[in-house]
């Protein structure tokens, strides 16, 4: 397990892509904010929770279709199916690999992106705490839609369909707690049901990826 | 006709839209279960017949 | 312990392709499957590697004991021959990757990045794999392909070494590599259409 | 004689057909008896006017909407543990209905919604909800579209079905938290306090069952389309095994 961690790691490194372009992305969507909506600051402040973490998730979607792609086309994956790994660990490892490559990033620099949207300053601390408990979710739900359309060709788009709707629970949650951080109010009731969304999704996800897996690899 | 006042635009496109989507997905199965049908029994005769 | 296959039925794309295959892999032997392209040979070595449903009969002695080679060997360019190698050791917690890599001659290439390995060298690398995973019985899907002559020797080398150790082979190919083997032509267990139809039997 | 054997497709397609002329009439009348006695017959409510004949569509597709759903999910279910063909045919042959019904309750509720809240669209959590089950039915729809081997497909689409209703429960529960909407509350209850008056109520019923039947109706036949398309593959593909072994036989 440590092993295949340390491998997609080592991957997303040397082959670059994976780092740096969810949070190029990341910059860019939020750049784009104030072009479209204009530059008056009130107004960005009131939207910025919101914006961040939507450009956070639609950051985290870009890179799913690599997700089991890529080792599905080299034959990793029936390598992998055929090891002593189970399946479901083999697909949370590389959730979490996804998380760390992509989800811990966006993390880290959306306060910085947080200065730009004139974020208040009571929101930051609600912003980074809500991002780091909801975006191991959002790629394990990736992970699971990954391993859904793994075997189609052109499946990038097929995967956003079928994730996105999966991911409105957390993004509610999430964002309302940035929200509500933003505004000075209260955050522990979304966070703690953020945080049990989380929960269930990295107990129980794996099973489902790991069947539907099964079944495209047949 | 009865009277609908000032809401008879909101009454009318309601029901005008439902019965278009009703009768679209009707026709649409039907058109299809048709299709596949015919097809069916096709390729049945060509397999009686050869087999 | 043996891996024994009594009256196997296997299909590709929900249709039984082959039917009533029998056969029995004892250790120190290997089995060699013959049979024209399309004969399901391939789908009979995912069907016995777990990779895919069997559709009737039983496979015994199989499980969590297969080191499967197909096709495509599973290689990251972007890590040199000792990562890749490295890695599926520590996958399978097999053996050290020093004997794998002189049995394929690779200690040359040892910190040359897979993406940088001729085709024949690739496939070399990948066969190497097998070795580090310690498991008995091989599963071989025309583990030759893009193999010089002098490659294909050092493999049968490989596969003589590892039948020498009490281990199993079972392989699909075309050429003849010099084992001591059975040959299992599938060609004869090809599935009738009155036998089993699959997945779409209850439509018929 | 047990409920199972109309799994099997054929003895389900002879079944099918003695039902369906049933459910058609039964879909028809109740369908024009209903909506024609809500339209023509019934008084205008006090407060909402004439849109109140709204309801005769809105609450039967929406209830629809959601059974459609929980069919789906029961057919899954069926499909997972016993794996009969018929129930993973149904599913499929019901998401496109469901479909459809989602789309009439939505717009019906944001034509409702315009004079009523003054917007076409307001993000109250009922609405939102249906949205977002309209999303769920599109991903599975494209799910099954776009896999090319039919038990895969099924076996992949029945997950998606399953993994689909958790989120879509959460995310009914997440969209009340968000929002808690100005939606009236349930049209119909047990309770009968809370209900709409009863000149409204037997049309409604009645426009109910037609639903249910129309459902029914459609989803039955379309499960037979399906089975025929399956039917047709299979006969193909036998037909082609048996050409090829003829045609080797000959060659040998």
């Amino acid at each position: 397990m440590r092993a295949l961690l340390l491998r997609d790691l080592q991957l997303a490194l040397r082959a670059g892509g994976g780092f740096g372009l969810g949070l190029a992305f990341f910059l860019i969507v939020v750049v784009l904010v104030p072009f479209s909506v204009g530059p008056a600051a009130a107004l960005l402040a009131r939207i910025a929770p919101g914006v961040l973490w939507l450009g956070a998730l639609l950051a985290c979607l870009l890179s799913l279709d690599r997700l089991l792609a890529v080792d599905w086309e080299d034959g990793a994956l029936d390598l992998l199916a055929t090891s002593p790994l189970p399946l479901e660990g083999v697909v949370a490892i590389k959730a979490v690999a996804h998380w760390i490559t992509t989800g811990l990033p966006l993390v880290l620099v959306a306060p910085v992106l947080g200065v730009l949207l004139n974020l208040p300053v009571a929101g930051y601390g609600p912003l980074v705490v809500s991002l780091a408990l909801g975006t191991p979710a959002l790629s394990m739900i990736g992970a699971f839609g990954a391993a859904l359309t793994v075997g189609i060709k052109r499946g990038g788009l097929l995967l956003s369909l079928l994730v996105l709707p999966l991911y409105v629970p957390t993004l509610i949650f999430g964002a309302e707690a940035a929200r509500r951080g933003a505004e000075g109010l209260e955050t522990g009731t979304p966070l703690l049901l953020l945080a049990g969304i989380t929960g269930c999704v990295l107990a129980l996800m794996p099973f489902a990826a790991a069947a539907v897996l099964r079944v495209n690899l047949r | 006709m009865p009277d609908l006042g000032k809401y008879a635009d909101a009454v009318l496109s309601a029901y005008a839209a439902s019965l278009v989507l009703l009768v679209g997905i009707v026709a649409l199965s039907l058109w299809r279960g048709r299709r596949v049908r015919a097809e069916m029994q096709d390729v049945e005769r060509r397999s009686k017949r050869d087999g | 312990m043996d891996v024994t296959v009594t009256d196997l039925t296997v299909a590709r794309g929900g249709l039984a392709i082959l039917a009533g295959v029998n056969f029995t892999l004892s250790p120190g032997a290997a089995l060699v499957l013959r049979g024209p392209n399309g004969s399901g040979k391939t789908t009979l070595l995912r069907t016995v590697a777990g990779l895919q449903p069997l559709m009737a009969g039983e496979i015994s002695g199989a499980e969590d004991r297969i080191a499967y080679a197909a096709h495509a060997d599973g290689l990251k360019a972007a890590l040199s021959v000792t990562e890749n190698l490295g890695f599926w050791a520590s996958v399978f917690a097999g053996p050290s990757i020093d004997a794998a890599l002189d049995a394929f001659d690779l200690r040359a290439l040892a910190s040359r990045r897979a993406g940088h390995l001729s085709a024949g060298q690739k496939r070399r690398l990948g066969l190497a794999r097998l070795m580090v995973t310690g498991r008995p019985v091989w599963v071989l899907d025309e583990p030759t392909v893009s193999l010089d002559a002098a490659s294909v020797a050092m493999f049968a080398t490989a596969v003589r070494a590892h039948l020498a150790a009490g281990g199993m082979a079972l392989i699909a190919t075309h050429i003849d590599l010099g084992l001591e083997a059975d040959v299992l032509d599938v060609t004869p267990f090809r599935a009738l259409a009155m036998d089993v139809q699959g997945a779409d039997e209850a439509f018929l | 004689m047990s409920l199972w054997e109309y799994a099997n497709p054929v003895k389900f397609l002879r079944l099918s057909e003695r039902v369906l002329p049933w459910l058609w009439g039964g879909a028809a009348i109740c369908l024009v008896v209903g909506l024609v006695w809500g339209f023509f017959f019934t008084p205008d409510d006090f407060r909402q006017g004439s849109t109140v004949k709204i309801i005769y569509l809105h609450v039967p597709s929406a209830l629809m909407a959601i059974n459609a759903w929980f069919m789906m999910l029961v057919a899954s279910l069926i499909w997972i543990i016993r794996r009969h063909h018929v129930s993973a045919l149904a599913a499929r042959a019901a998401a496109p209905v469901g479909i459809v019904m989602t789309l009439i309750a939505l717009v019906t509720g944001a034509i409702w919604g315009q004079p009523m809240w003054g917007t076409w669209w307001a993000w109250d959590p009922r609405l939102t909800s249906f949205l977002i089950l309209f999303l769920f039915y599109l991903g599975y729809v494209a799910l099954w579209e776009a896999i090319e081997d039919p038990d895969s497909a099924a076996d992949l689409t029945a997950i998606l079905c399953l993994v689909g209703t958790v989120f879509a429960v959460l995310s009914r529960y997440a969209v009340n938290f968000w929002n808690q909407g100005l939606h009236q509350g349930a049209s119909l209850s047990l309770d009968k306090e809370e209900n709409v008056a009863d000149v409204f109520y037997f049309p409604l019923l009645v426009c109910i069952a037609g639903f249910v039947f129309l459902f029914l109706a459609l989803v039955l036949y379309r499960t037979g389309t399906e089975i025929r398309v399956r039917r047709t593959r299979a006969l193909i593909a036998r037909e082609t095994r048996t050409t090829d072994l003829h045609a080797e036989a000959r060659d040998a």
